[in-house]
């Protein structure tokens, strides 16, 4: 047990720090990251691309990705990735990327030579930018039912079908994408995963108003949308193992727990702040309790993030302490915001202009965000099922013979 | 001893739910909210050729002379079809407050103009429920200065019915004030922000069991409140259980699932005796005094934290489609976390049970 | 809605507390009802015979058993029950029985009118008491796959095997139990429910100790006990469709809201007497809050009571307020037994004698015993189920095909 | 950075576990308890060679000079087996009270003693985590009065150290003392209280920081006392895996229910972020003094809180098995009760966390 950074990691941070100083005026605004314009393509680098190309430069983003890819060829360090995490977070400076998250580390595991220098050294650029193409109506929890049909004529797939939950359609160049292929092969096996253009003729989005109010999801519609056939990740009829290293990815930006902590002092800060009957919220004994065991689960899993960033530093399976994490992380962080909004009490509902508006009324965005989160990536009824099987090693339900439709 | 609605109940609540399945379907109600509308016009005009508005006003001035009980039961309806019409305040907060405390010539002046519906009354009651934002609220003869937040049923209000600090009763004309309207998560129903300036007002009460009234006013309103969140909590539940009974994954309605059919168990568990505490605590508004407040108090704490299970539950119990606005569930979920807050938050008002019981 | 009581229920409950009052000192005991002694048989009336003959004479025990069986024949008034009830628990005297709340109405409705004559007279009059051979180690939730055997030889059952959970066993006379008689039939059409005499030769009886360190069940072992024929209940095979009869008159007994209430009380008691540094614990906020937001449950659960009588009263079936009434119940009185315990904080520990022990260690008892409630009579699990499947009209489980054992 | 336990913290962790598995099996746990028999000789004995009453104590004075962590992961195998000898006292509160506030003669006194398992040492602190019937502990000059509840580790003890009500700290001999022991559900540890009636005391610390030094002593066994619920609870969950993986109903392993798989999986997510608090706060004890006392507060009322949600569901997932005494699993559901109340309440610890981040 020693919490203190090598001196390796130190000067890693200390180098970093200083070229944040130096450079942050470059970064193209504090916000979160905003979607590459489409249009904008053909005007040559926009800032946020011209910022991301100094940061690889700089070994501070695509940190893993190999050289002759566009990276910076650096062995995997999930300390100094976690360093640049925190220090880009701390001097609110938008960080860097490594592509896709999800894309890019399938494309260089299982993609063709061919396809790394096709798709990976713009992604990492900024310049092609993704969608993820999974969900679909009839096929939530149950993924592998999906029946978005891509078939063959001549050269190329021929896609008809739907896809629902696509975040940032609208903005993506790009989307990786299931589709059943082979229809007749049991349904696990009879998936593919291509990769296209999202000006493919015949693609249709559209915006998925959420509980919100905003439309940060799409709905996608094929209509005879043609695929070259060489536009295919790893084998015909294999698209489901591929797209479960897509997923292992998404799965671990979930629940991260220094979110969580950063939550939690907005919220000590609202309750020392606000007032009932002229006194402030911290002074009600109840509400402060109950701030007191949120602290608690705050602190279980932000130790929790550290054991899990030492396992993987060693490179070490974390196993349950990672498997816990999008389960308990997204409803802890659910658990906030509803303390947020009830020590608000009736200026908690607020939700639009008003000058008595608390943060904009980002508290309630949070708390059905964050539900929307427990449903989404699996839900927490399949986190239930992964933990309980693959962490705990239970057996899985009885399976049900498939009826026909 | 018979602890169940009667017939005429049981007739009520099915006319009124005919009504708005009828007028107040989803549509009507997205549409509503797409335009900041809380007073549906025509399902307004048609809840007052029931007779809704003037339930709790004495025939005597035109009303139905109902109990608190079947405007439990109304509200019980209303939340169950997220109603964009105006009631706690109107209906219900307004008309137990002119009746317990006005002179005969103000009954006669407003209540048979609110039984009616030809005028709706917004009322502001900030300064009791936990006091945030407002100014408190002052008088000086009978003219009204202050600043109250929160206050129901604004929209088109005719006439306020606010609350001074002081705990006087007094009724203003919408000509006195200035109306900031509060856009709350929930876009069914009109709260707002209302300023007084030295605005003339009608005094309903300024002497006597000041304290007493404004109490039995808020108590009135806590049961209704929680019937509605009720009628929106089994609304949710029978939503999740019927997607539960039709949605398949992995070849299997989702409600043989343990996991689903669980959680639909645990939010019938949960709200069933709701509706008998609700039942309960608005019989003891009209019969056992004694009881009254602390049902009430209750009514309004333990359906806050229900609602708010339910509504959580029955939207992932929805999955992914909970989340969009393509079912429109998230008006029942944002009705119910509005109706958490308003006329005092449950920590708030098990904080008064407890002084009712001389616990503190 | 209306809940004052009309004059005949009135008169009948001035008419009972006169009765208490003026009897009351014949009553053996004011405690939990004492077991019959099986050694006692012979000397004639015992003081808890000839008191539950005083209260079938006088209308308020075994009140809607036939007369021509021993009781007084009365119409089923749920009312007059439930004013029986209150007012002997009010009076803190021991109220009468109806024999057996499991066997008498199931051999009433299913018996010939031989085992009527035989059985339920002596139940009723208290000297003949019972016991209930359902579950088993390897059928608890999974009851219907029993496997203690009864086989036909010449007039007899010769009954192999195990029961557990039997409470009573060690004091009871007789035993209402389910056995497999047909092995091969489908599970739930292969078992018998056959009444005998404890003392029948070839069967042992073993205390079972709980974790609250009491032997309140026992363990019953079957090694070729012989029962005529005769003794059963129903045809051979149709032994669950009996059991279920059973089983529905056992599940209203549990829960009951005015349990809840008189517990509660006692809690409010105890958080204004009992001290932390010198304050009373009601003075704490948080234990306060918590001991409101149970009052606001055991409410409900009161009220929901209320609204199942009526039903009741009114010969409705009462639905969904009753199937909830176990699961809420119990968990409500092990969330207040819960309450008590934190508020004695250390004290609330101690569970043997000392002179720093409250209440004898009853709220320890108490937590314990409620989660055994909340797991025997069908667990919490099982109640879900039967909520979301009879109340709910949500699908079962698909079956799992038998495997051979 | 190195979030993780040393291969030394690993080896001594499988050390105690073997013992433990060898030398404290449930019949012996069963067997002690029927005897009220809370310091087993012979598996004290046999920790004893392992050096483990000296874990804390420095190697100037025959222990092993370890640091809080490691007694974290002793107290973790012990309540992951209910073992039925002395710890929390006589080995973390006494050897940290007296390293901390000796002089070098009480070291040389008392330590190597302790370390050596020669003697043992009960710990009275009543008045300061939740005075309940306690007689305040006063003192004249080095005698001691007053009557301390809930000391623990007190059968057979061979001296008792006992905090005064204004925090000083003394060391009273047995033979000074009236032991009361007293018996709690868990039957694998010792309580008791003790009558100080003017006893002779050697005063350990009567100046200085007392307040300081009291809570430094009390954090340590906050932590400890949480990694003992930590382990009971794992040591559950375990069993509740175990038993659903085995036991069948309706053709099934049990485990393939979800209901029953996903009480696993939610003790299990709710119990693993636990391990990494108890780590977190014991390092902190041992190496960042300005977290210290926080997070030994929040891992004491946290596992209190989780432990006993697992104590609940594991016995919920043995079903009438892990209600009765077959296979014991309420030594462990006890011990997890015991501890939610020892050194402060999670209520009043929680309470102390809130004054530490000075809102209160």
């Amino acid at each position: 047990m020693d919490l203190e950074y090598s001196a390796e990691y130190e000067d890693f941070r200390s180098e970093l720090r200083n070229f944040l100083e130096e450079h942050k005026h470059l970064s193209p605004g504090a916000v979160a990251r905003a979607p590459a314009n489409r249009e904008s393509k053909t005007d040559g680098p926009n800032p946020a691309q011209r910022w991301q190309q100094l940061l690889i430069e700089n070994g501070y983003a695509a940190r893993t990705i190999p050289k002759e890819y566009g990276g910076c060829g650096e062995e995997p360090d999930s300390l100094k990735a976690h360093i640049i995490a925190e220090e880009f977070a701390k001097a609110r400076v938008r960080p860097g990327h490594s592509g896709d998250n999800r894309l890019v580390p399938t494309v260089l595991e299982l993609g063709t030579e061919e396809q790394k220098r096709w798709l990976v050294p713009p992604s990492i650029r900024g310049e092609m930018s993704w969608c993820q193409g999974y969900s679909e109506p009839g096929s939530g929890s149950d993924l592998a039912s999906l029946s978005t049909r891509a078939e063959v004529d001549g050269d190329d797939f021929v896609i008809n079908g739907q896809k629902i939950w696509t975040s940032g359609a609208q903005h993506a160049d790009m989307m990786f994408c299931l589709v059943r292929t082979e229809p007749d092969a049991p349904k696990h096996q009879g998936i593919s995963y291509l990769v296209f253009s999202m000006d493919t003729p015949g693609i249709e989005v559209r915006p998925l108003v959420t509980m919100t109010g905003e439309a940060t999801f799409n709905e996608v519609f094929f209509t005879d949308a043609r695929v070259p056939k060489n536009q295919i990740i790893g084998k015909r009829g294999e698209g489901w193992f591929v797209a479960n290293n897509t997923l292992k990815h998404e799965r671990e930006g979930l629940g991260d727990p220094h979110q969580a902590e950063n939550r939690f002092r907005e919220i000590e800060e609202l309750m020392q702040n606000e007032n009932v009957d002229g006194e402030p919220i911290m002074n009600n004994p109840a509400h402060r309790d109950r701030l007191l065991q949120l602290q608690g689960r705050m602190l279980a899993m932000k130790y929790n993030g550290m054991r899990v960033l030492t396992s993987q530093r060693k490179h070490e399976e974390p196993g349950l302490p990672r498997w816990i994490i999008k389960l308990q992380g997204c409803e802890l962080n659910h658990q906030m915001a509803a303390m947020a909004i009830d020590s608000l009490g009736e200026l908690g509902t607020l939700y639009h202009h008003s000058e008595h508006i608390r943060a904009g009324g980002m508290w309630q965005q949070r708390f059905m965000m964050d539900l929307g989160l427990i449903i989404g990536g699996g839900t927490a009824q399949i986190q239930k099922n992964m933990i309980g099987e693959r962490a705990l090693g239970l057996p899985k339900e009885p399976k049900v013979e498939v009826k026909p439709a | 001893m018979d602890f169940a609605l009667s017939e005429e109940q049981q007739f009520l609540t099915q006319t009124v739910n005919d009504l708005l399945r009828d007028q107040c379907s989803l549509d009507v109600v997205r549409n509503d909210a797409s335009e900041n509308q809380t007073k549906n016009a025509s399902l307004y005009h048609a809840l007052t050729e029931l007779g809704i508005p003037g339930t709790l006003i004495s025939e005597d001035y035109g009303g139905v002379g109902l109990r608190l009980l079947d405007a439990a039961l109304i509200a019980e309806s209303l939340g169950g079809s997220v109603a964009t019409v105006p009631f706690i305040g109107s209906s219900v907060l307004a008309p137990v407050a002119i009746q317990l405390a006005g002179s005969e010539v103000q009954k006669d002046t407003w209540l048979p103009r609110l039984a009616s519906g030809e005028i709706t009354c917004g009322v502001a009651l900030g300064d009791h429920v936990g006091a945030r934002d407002n100014t408190p609220i002052s008088t000086n003869g009978a003219t009204v200065s202050g600043r109250a937040m929160f206050a129901l049923d604004v929209q088109d209000a005719d006439v306020f019915l606010v609350a001074t600090k002081n705990c006087e009763l007094h009724l203003v004309e919408a000509g006195e004030v200035e109306l900031n309207r509060l856009f709350t998560i929930d876009k069914t129903r009109s709260v707002g922000e209302i300023v007084f300036d030295s605005a003339s007002s009608d005094p309903l009460l300024s002497s006597g069991d000041l304290k007493g009234t404004l109490a039995t006013v808020v108590d009135a309103g806590r049961v209704v409140v929680a019937a509605d969140t009720l009628g929106a909590g089994q609304a949710m539940l029978d939503k999740a259980v019927a997607y539960a009974g039709e949605r398949q994954q992995f070849n299997r309605v989702i409600g043989s699932f343990q996991a689903v059919k669980h959680m639909c168990a645990e939010m019938a568990a949960e709200l069933e005796p709701c509706r008998s505490l609700v039942w309960y605590a608005a019989h003891a508004f009209d019969a056992i005094p004694e009881e009254a407040r602390l049902t009430a108090c209750h009514a309004k704490a333990h359906l806050a934290e229900v609602g708010r299970f339910v509504a959580r539950k029955a939207t992932e119990v929805h999955g992914g489609m909970g989340f969009t606005d393509l079912l429109g569930l998230h008006y029942w979920f944002k009705r119910i976390e509005l109706n958490r807050q308003l006329l005092g938050t449950p920590e708030f008002v098990r904080n008064e049970a407890a002084k009712l019981q001389g616990w503190i």
